[in-house]
């Protein structure tokens, strides 16, 4: 056992996946999707083998302070588990939509460094693999070219910018509480600035609200199987770093992640654009997370873990099902894209409607559990109560009635309205195999929830029941109120038409305002620069052409007689006094030194 | 500390120096005298590199030559802080020198003995400038620096280059005349200038206390005079003129940190940290360095012609070294001091590829230079990196130093230098990962227009951005640029000259190795032991 | 006291001042290098009159040292004759010089001079 | 201890310079061969002079045996030692220079050996009528050897040189006769004391220093008394030019610094105040104005000229300061600045003599034809502005320091400053000389006829010097022991 332990920890299983992805684009596309999904799979063995013995592992140095390259505990497993077996599935899809080998080799790097992010034990490495998932992830954007060029380029100053505030608190913590504020006690953030700083980072990364706009801005760009691993990493190594910043929750968390499932909702269900709707939806899927860290519970706090693991699952499913639509219609709306899909793609619409059913939370599914879990725990907070009920909870609750709605209308409009004319064709082969492969773990996952509760944190320490009767009846009801809802609202939401988000007031103002400062900075400076260089100006000149200098700084006679002179005898200038002159001067010289001195 | 009577620190400085009559004596030979420039390149790394293990164990390596003035002895001094600059300059002089072959070659220049001449002349002044053991050697050196690099700005002889090379003199020999009177007034008040780790003794205090800040305000404004601070800083865009490897090592590593060294020597060995603090000139001088970097940052936004872009953007970094240093506190030193190599190595990678992609494409503009990426690939990655490592991005010699500037200004207690230096980092995302992504990711036929700042918001979809014409500035005017479209070169390279790409590689390996592993590197371990020489202060 | 009075026992440097003052005027205001030399040795001459009378003592006799009696102080005669040597080679140099002007400039004028200088 | 061979070196280019013209009546062009022999001669015995100085401290010799004060005494000390020796070395390297350039004739030469002998006259003697004497001597030596050109431009310039000269040297003798007056003695140490029993403070005693100012300041061509200057330089040869410019003002400052600080004395200008200071702004207004001048001209001579003004005015501020550290500025100052300016001088001969361009704007691109004089007038120039470690560097560091050291600020300042005064005109002529677009006249690498190696070799040995100068000067001040000149 420990020679194993031994073996799997002599280097961080991140380093892996990252060499291989540096392998990947010198190999061909086949070896290269190969390898890749080789190495993302090996992951799941890789961190469950390590579970039964937790502990921090590959301790260095680094710039003199002492780091941990791998840190076991339930947390990292978990995060590692789902993010090595969903990176393999979306390595394989990415193969199957005709993903170049370029692109996904800065997926699998993208894949590897976020793994490495929820393996290290310490902040700086943290902050290490976090910047470096932005970088990897705006690569990821880029290949694709085009509109997502510039997409990925507001998305990188933002991340830069959530980084950076992160890393920054990290170093006040650090220097506030010194080395033990560095490796993961389970203390957290200093309280303070600290704590803020790292909650508005990491606040970039999940989306809160106001600081959420890249992702409905990002993730329908790129190409479909660069979006299929976008979905899944950022946010939720987000949601993981949270927990690690905040792990014994702080109640403001919890209301942001409450409000997020409202928000994210709201804007979902007035979407068009299929990713850009599933994207509104992450955002208010990470709510529901935000809350399980935020609510000081450790039923939430597991919730929140488990919610991650599924939410991957089945998100991922959706993008994938949007992706094949898109890649058969070439259509990325829901108003273009026809309809009546159902009979053309069966297999897509199946998947489809698992992936709904359990992102909305209905019974049976996976993300009836989680959620469940979640708001289960929303309702034992007692902060903010009204009629014996949280508001927490209540917010939850009209996120989900609002999820119901928005896929309701997704499925509608995408498979069930009218009828396509022309011909189109299901997913290939192995766009059905990686679907169905999801679609069944969320079923799996959604009648067996032991399964993962096995591999949750903080196992022992709190319990949950997810088929109870109430519960079971509480998710029926908010299907039944879902579909209504959609019925009553379609004609209202349709009209309402796309909706403008934050992001339409702080694109224009941090663009235009940047401009404004360059512009101004330019101006200002050159006034304040000024004084210099008319200096600098001046001895050039005077160096140039001095006799022009020393012209322009005579008195106009004087002038004249200079440019007499000039004209005669070009060559000799300056003060030609003859003999006279000169005794005179000395006479004078002398008369002034003697009234001087006597 | 122990001194050692040791000729090395001299022999630093007459190597390249010798080197000047071997270079002159083979003006017919060009190989000759090529190899010349290597050899001595390499003699002077290896004598300097020599010493560093000594000094990592505290010897301090001194050569004594009498006097230069009375009172004022004329002695070299091989110590921690002077090692680190010398390290670096020798070291990356000798990529530099195979990079100055392609690049000449490449275009071939005129004078190019001239050119390789001045140059051994500017690193023997360098290695004077770090050796220095008092300001007035320190000044010595400083001047003989500018007299040498003069000669490469106006390497051209066209007007432009000329008109620059007297700028650039102005302003020098500007901040020389500040140097000069501050160091009389140091003299003056403390009857000695020699260095002495954590500040000369009775420098300070009591009625001398205003003496020491003008001597302060007259030696800190002199040495920012090479270090680019605003306002001071106009010369160095404007040397951007020279030949690359000139703006490379020059105005990257060698003159501009010289400024910054004569300002490290000035607070670390003449005034001492605390004195500093005690005459309360470490705001303020921090407090310029933020706005310099900031300021030089926001206008590096509106630069189209690549060079000069990363003039400003140098302006930028060399403040962060300034701010570190102003700042007083062991992390914000050791950040600051870290800099200096980190800094050297990105920048010169950043330079050697605009040099690159001059001599292949005549390329100058950024507007111009979308999908470039596919002719230059090596080229443009290693710019890649070494933009990414300007940000600030882990991996990178530009993350550890920001960590510990970052780390020093929040013990400094002051919250603003940190997020200064937070919105530094995403403005220099902001000016440089367009040049990457253009390089990469788009197009002659599809491109936004550059620079970003000034075209439509959310990226305007056109053709090559040829309209965009504002502030366009020609690099000295080597040639036209030809835009002929960008074709892959064959796989086994043939993007440039491997004189050209080799040191490109050496660079920005330097710069990956600091950032991956600066513990293994020395000039992580010298700086340290710089700082806790000052202050005593283990970090 | 009468008008003479006043001036009596200040004779030497009443002179002395008038002649100093005659040859630089004449330095100055003649155009003629001629008259410049003339007044050069002008003011030479008040200048010796100055250095002898400084010497002189009234009623002393002259420097025979026989070991009575006040005499004059012998130095000043000395310096003065050296100092006429100087003058006078310089004069004679002055003069060589302004043939060799002439015979260049044909005229002696100092402003002609300087035009015709300007003029080539 | 006393030296009779004080005397010898005054005596020895007097008496050689009558055997030019005497042998003349034989032999045509024997002149130089006379000159090398005595100047050589001269040149060592000024250097067993000198090394019995460095030995055995002050030394001094009374002529003719005759008693002090009566008689004339010569001497040797910390502030004319240096200026004998570059009296001895610029004399022989000039001469050297003229073998090819300079005017051949039997006359130039007694001129050139009557110019030497008045110099080390000037220098040794320690009697104010007979600094006099030699300082006319000096004079008459000058306006021949300008002369000498031999067209009426320099005899022009010789006669303008000669009358204002004599002017001056006049004034200066009203100075010492009133000095005399008060005093009755003309012996330096005997006067400087009785000065002092007169009181510093008496009218006599002021009047006579302000003559001796005002006729030394046209001598040293302090602004605005140097309109001589630029005439006298650029009218005569190149050989002329250097020697001239090298010495004839060095030795007029050296007096002006001699009277200054050994007769009336520090203790003198810190009891007037006004005095110092007056001396001290003098010297800075001709540091300004001379710079400024010098950037307006487009004539290399009068540019080099006008340089001299200016570096004359930083030579007096030092002397005006009085404190140790600004005199012995001021005295690697008359050293550097002989050999500096001599040497440039030199070089622009010949610039002149190959290519025929004496103005700036011909210079340009001469230094790519002629890359050895080229390289040694770019560190001429340098060091010129004051680039260490060059000598020019030296100089200004202790004028400097001791302005600031004397609180005088303002001085302090104008003394920086003037660097970048100096900067100005020095690097306008490098920029040409290097980076301009080449006339026809040095396009075609001009005539090349009476430019000799051994002309080329001097400068650069003189380029050489200058840089080596810089650090080993400092090291010659406990040596000078100005300490004991300036009676402190």
């Amino acid at each position: 056992m420990s020679a194993t332990v031994d073996l799997l920890t002599t280097v961080p299983p991140a380093f892996v996946v990252i060499a291989v992805a540096l392998v990947i684009p010198f190999v061909s596309d086949r070896v290269g999707h190969t390898i890749g999904f080789v190495a993302s799979l090996g992951v799941v063995p890789w961190a469950l083998a390590l579970r039964s013995s937790p502990g921090d592992y590959i301790q260095t140095a680094f710039m003199g302070f002492d780091v941990v390259l791998l840190n076991i505990d339930a947390f990292s497993v978990v995060m590692a588990v789902i993010f090595g077996g969903f990176g393999a599935v979306a390595v394989a899809y990415s193969y199957y939509v005709d993903a170049s080998r370029i692109q996904t080799a800065f997926a699998v790097s993208y894949v590897g460094t976020s793994v490495g992010a929820v393996l290290v034990g310490d902040w700086l490495t943290l902050v290490f693999f976090w910047e470096l998932m932005a970088v990897t992830s705006t690569l990821l954007v880029w290949y694709y070219g085009g509109k997502a060029v510039r997409a990925g380029y507001r998305y990188a100053l933002l991340h830069g910018a959530g980084g950076s505030l992160l890393m920054s608190a990290v170093v006040l913590n650090y220097v506030q509480r010194g080395a033990e504020g560095f490796v993961f006690t389970g203390e957290g953030m200093a309280s303070g600035l600290p704590a803020v700083l790292a909650a508005l980072g990491i606040g970039v990364n999940v989306g809160f609200i106001g600081l959420h706009a890249w992702i409905p801005d990002t993730y329908p760009r790129p190409g479909i199987g660069a979006s299929v691993f976008l979905c899944a990493f950022t946010t939720k190594a987000g949601v993981y770093g949270l927990y690690r910043a905040f792990p014994d929750g702080n109640v403001a968390l919890a209301y942001m992640g409450a409000g997020m499932t409202v928000y994210g909702v709201v804007y979902a269900l007035l979407q068009t654009d299929m990713r850009r709707l599933l994207a509104y939806h992450i955002q208010a899927q990470v709510g529901y997370m935000v809350g399980g860290i935020g609510m000081t519970s450790a039923l939430a706090t597991a919730g929140g873990f488990a919610h991650v693991f599924n939410h991957i699952l089945y998100k991922g499913l959706l993008f994938m099902t949007a992706g094949v639509l898109i890649y058969r219609t070439g259509e990325n709306s829901l108003k273009k894209l026809g309809g009546g899909l159902w009979r053309r793609t069966p297999v897509t619409a199946g998947a489809f409607a698992v992936a709904a059913l359990s992102i909305s939370g209905f019974p049976g599914f996976n993300g009836f559990v989680s959620k469940g879990m979640i708001t289960a725990a929303a309702g034992k907070t007692q902060r903010y109560v009204v009629g014996g009920q949280d508001i927490l909870w209540w917010l939850m609750m009209l996120g989900a009635v609002g999820t119901f709605m928005s896929f309701v209308k997704f499925g509608y409009y995408a498979f069930v309205k009218g009828s396509y004319e022309g011909k189109v064709r299901d997913g290939n082969i192995g766009q059905k195999l990686t679907v169905s492969t999801l679609a069944v773990a969320c079923f799996v996952l959604g009648v067996a929830p032991g399964l993962l509760f096995g591999i949750l944190p903080l196992s022992g320490e709190w319990t949950a029941h997810p088929f109870t009767t109430g519960h079971l009846l509480e998710g029926f009801t908010l299907a039944a109120l879902g579909i209504a809802g959609f019925y009553v609202a379609r004609g209202a939401i349709s009209r309402i038409g796309v909706a403008r988000d934050v992001d339409s007031v702080y694109n224009p103002g941090v663009f235009y305002g940047t401009r404004a400062v360059a512009r101004f900075t330019t101006m200002a400076y050159t006034a304040v620069d000024s004084g210099a260089v008319r200096l600098a100006g001046f001895c050039t000149r005077a160096v140039n052409q001095p006799a022009e200098t020393a012209r322009r700084l005579l008195p106009e006679g004087a002038r004249e007689r200079y440019d007499e002179r000039v004209a005669k005898k070009p060559g000799e200038t300056g003060t030609r006094a003859g003999i006279g002159e000169t005794v005179l001067m000395l006479s004078l010289v002398l008369a002034v030194v003697m009234y001087l001195f006597l | 500390m122990t001194e050692v009577e040791s000729l090395r620190p001299l022999a630093a400085v007459a190597v390249s120096a010798v080197a000047i009559l071997g270079i002159l004596a083979a003006h017919r030979r060009p190989n000759l005298r090529e190899s010349v420039t290597l050899v001595s390149a390499t003699v002077m790394f290896g004598v300097v590199a020599s010493m560093v293990p000594g000094v990592l164990n505290g010897t301090v390596y001194v050569t004594r030559l009498g006097e230069v003035v009375t009172g004022v002895p004329f002695v070299l001094r091989a110590d921690a802080l002077g090692i680190l600059f010398a390290v670096l300059a020798s070291f990356l002089w000798i990529p530099t020198s195979l990079y100055s072959i392609g690049y000449m070659r490449g275009l071939d220049e005129g004078g190019q003995t001239r050119y390789f001449a001045s140059f051994a002349g500017a690193l023997s002044a360098t290695m004077g400038i770090a050796f220095a053991s008092n300001l007035v050697v320190l000044f010595v050196f400083y001047e003989l620096l500018t007299v040498s690099t003069y000669p490469l700005v106006a390497h051209d002889e066209t007007d432009e280059a000329r008109s620059a090379g007297r700028k650039y003199l102005a302003y020098t020999f500007g901040g020389g005349v500040a140097v000069l009177a501050g160091t009389v007034l140091v003299y003056v008040a403390a009857g000695t200038v020699g260095f002495s780790a954590g500040g000369i003794e009775g420098l300070t205090g009591g009625a001398g206390t205003n003496v020491a800040r003008l001597a302060f305000a007259l030696l800190a404004g002199g040495f920012a005079v090479k270090a680019a601070v605003m306002p001071l800083h106009s010369w160095l865009p404007d040397a951007m003129v020279a030949p690359t490897p000139v703006s490379g090592l020059l105005h990257a590593v060698a003159v501009v940190k010289s400024g910054a060294f004569g300002l490290a020597r000035v607070v670390l060995d003449v005034f001492g940290p605390d004195a500093i603090a005690e005459i309360g000139a470490g705001l303020p001088l921090a407090g310029l360095a933020v706005f310099t970097f900031i300021t030089a940052s926001v206008i590096a936004l509106r630069k189209d012609n690549l060079k000069r872009r990363l003039a400003y953007s140098t302006i930028a970094q060399l403040s962060y070294i300034v701010m570190g240093l102003a700042l007083l506190k062991p992390a914000a030193l050791v950040g600051g001091l870290l800099h200096v190599p980190a800094h050297a190595f990105m920048k010169l990678t950043l330079f050697f590829c605009a040099g690159a992609i001059h001599v292949e494409t005549h390329t100058d503009r950024i507007s111009r230079m979308a999908g470039i990426g596919r002719r230059m690939p090596v080229t443009m990655t290693a710019f890649g990196v070494a933009s990414l490592g300007m940000a600030g991005i882990p991996l990178l010699a530009g993350f550890v130093s920001k960590w510990y500037l970052l780390a020093g200004s929040f013990s400094a207690g002051n919250v603003v230098f940190a997020f200064a230096l937070l919105l530094s980092g995403v403005l220099n995302i902001a000016y440089f990962w367009p040049v990457v992504y253009g390089a990469f990711f788009e197009t002659r036929e599809g491109s936004d227009e550059k620079p970003v700042i000034d075209a439509n918001i959310g990226g305007y979809w056109s053709g090559v951005a040829d309209h965009y014409a504002g502030g366009a500035f020609t690099d000295g005017g080597h040639g036209d640029e030809d835009d002929g479209g960008w074709k892959k070169p064959g796989w086994r390279g043939g993007e440039a000259s491997p004189f050209v790409l080799v040191p490109i590689l050496v660079a920005v390996g330097g710069a990956v190795v600091i950032g991956v592993a600066p513990a293994t590197v020395y000039f992580f371990r010298i700086v340290r032991l710089v700082v806790e020489n000052v202050t005593g202060v283990a970090v | 006291m009468t008008g003479i009075g006043l001036f009596a026992g200040h004779q030497y440097q009443i002179a002395f001042v008038l002649l100093v003052g005659v040859g630089l005027y004449t330095m100055i205001d003649a155009k003629n290098l001629v008259k410049k030399v003339i007044g050069l040795n002008i003011f030479q001459v008040g200048l010796f009159l100055f250095l002898v009378s400084s010497g002189y003592l009234a009623g002393a006799g002259p420097a025979i040292v026989d070991g009575e009696g006040r005499y004059v102080n012998p130095l000043p005669h000395v310096l003065i004759l050296t100092a006429i040597v100087v003058g006078v080679s310089l004069t004679a140099l002055a003069l060589a010089l302004i043939i060799r002007v002439y015979d260049e400039y044909g005229t002696l004028d100092e402003e002609h001079i300087q035009e015709v200088m300007d003029g080539d | 201890m006393t030296d009779a061979l004080l005397g010898v070196v005054i005596a020895l280019p007097v008496i050689a310079s009558v055997v030019p013209l005497v042998a003349s009546f034989w032999r045509e062009e024997i002149g130089w061969y006379v000159a090398v022999v005595a100047l050589v001669l001269n040149a060592v015995l000024i250097g067993s002079v000198v090394r019995s100085f460095v030995s055995g401290g002050i030394l001094s010799h009374e002529v003719g045996g005759v008693a002090v004060p009566y008689g004339i005494e010569l001497a040797l000390d910390g502030l004319s030692a240096p200026v004998l020796v570059v009296i001895a070395v610029v004399s022989v390297g000039t001469l050297a220079y003229t073998r090819t350039a300079g005017p051949r004739s039997n006359s130039f030469y007694s001129g050139y050996l009557l110019l030497t002998a008045g110099l080390v006259g000037v220098t040794v003697t320690a009697d104010v009528f007979n600094l006099y004497v030699f300082i006319e001597i000096t004079g008459l030596g000058a306006y021949a050897l300008i002369a000498s050109g031999g067209d009426g431009r320099s005899a022009y310039a010789a006669l303008k040189y000669l009358l204002v000269g004599t002017v001056g040297a006049s004034l200066y003798l009203i100075g010492i006769a009133y000095a005399f007056v008060a005093t009755g003695t003309l012996n330096m140490a005997d006067l400087s004391a009785r000065l002092a029993d007169v009181g510093y403070g008496d009218t006599i005693v002021l009047a006579s220093f302000a003559f001796i100012i005002a006729g030394l300041g046209v001598k040293v061509a302090l602004f605005p008394l140097h309109t001589w200057q630029p005439d006298a330089y650029s009218a005569s040869p190149y050989g002329v030019a250097g020697y001239v410019s090298a010495l004839v003002s060095t030795v007029a400052a050296y007096a002006l610094g001699r009277v200054i600080l050994t007769v009336y004395t520090p203790g003198f200008l810190t009891a007037n105040p006004v005095v110092s200071s007056g001396l001290i702004y003098f010297g800075a207004l001709s540091i300004v104005a001379g710079s400024v001048l010098a950037v307006l001209q487009t004539d290399v001579r009068r540019l080099l000229a006008y340089s001299s003004v200016s570096q004359f005015g930083l030579i007096v501020a030092g002397f005006g300061i009085g404190n140790t550290a600004s005199v012995f500025g001021s005295v690697v100052h008359l050293f550097g600045h002989a050999v500096m300016k001599g040497a440039l001088f030199l070089t622009a001969g010949i610039i002149a003599y190959r290519f025929g361009v004496t103005r700036l704007d011909e210079y340009a691109g001469v230094a790519r034809r002629v890359p050895y004089a080229g390289a040694a007038f770019a560190v001429l120039a340098l060091s010129l502005v004051g680039v260490p470690p060059a000598i020019g560097f030296v100089g200004k560091w202790y004028v400097a320091l001791g302005a600031v050291r004397a609180g005088e600020t303002a001085v302090a300042v104008v003394i920086f400053a003037s660097t970048l005064l100096t900067l100005m005109y020095v690097a306008r002529l490098l920029d040409r000389m290097y980076y301009g677009e080449a006339p026809e006249a040095v396009a075609d690498g001009g005539g090349g006829t009476r430019v000799t190696r051994g002309m080329v070799a001097l400068v650069v040995l003189a380029s050489v010097a200058v840089v080596a100068l810089g650090p080993s000067a400092s090291a010659v001040q406990e040596t000078l022991a100005l300490g004991e000149v300036l009676g402190g």
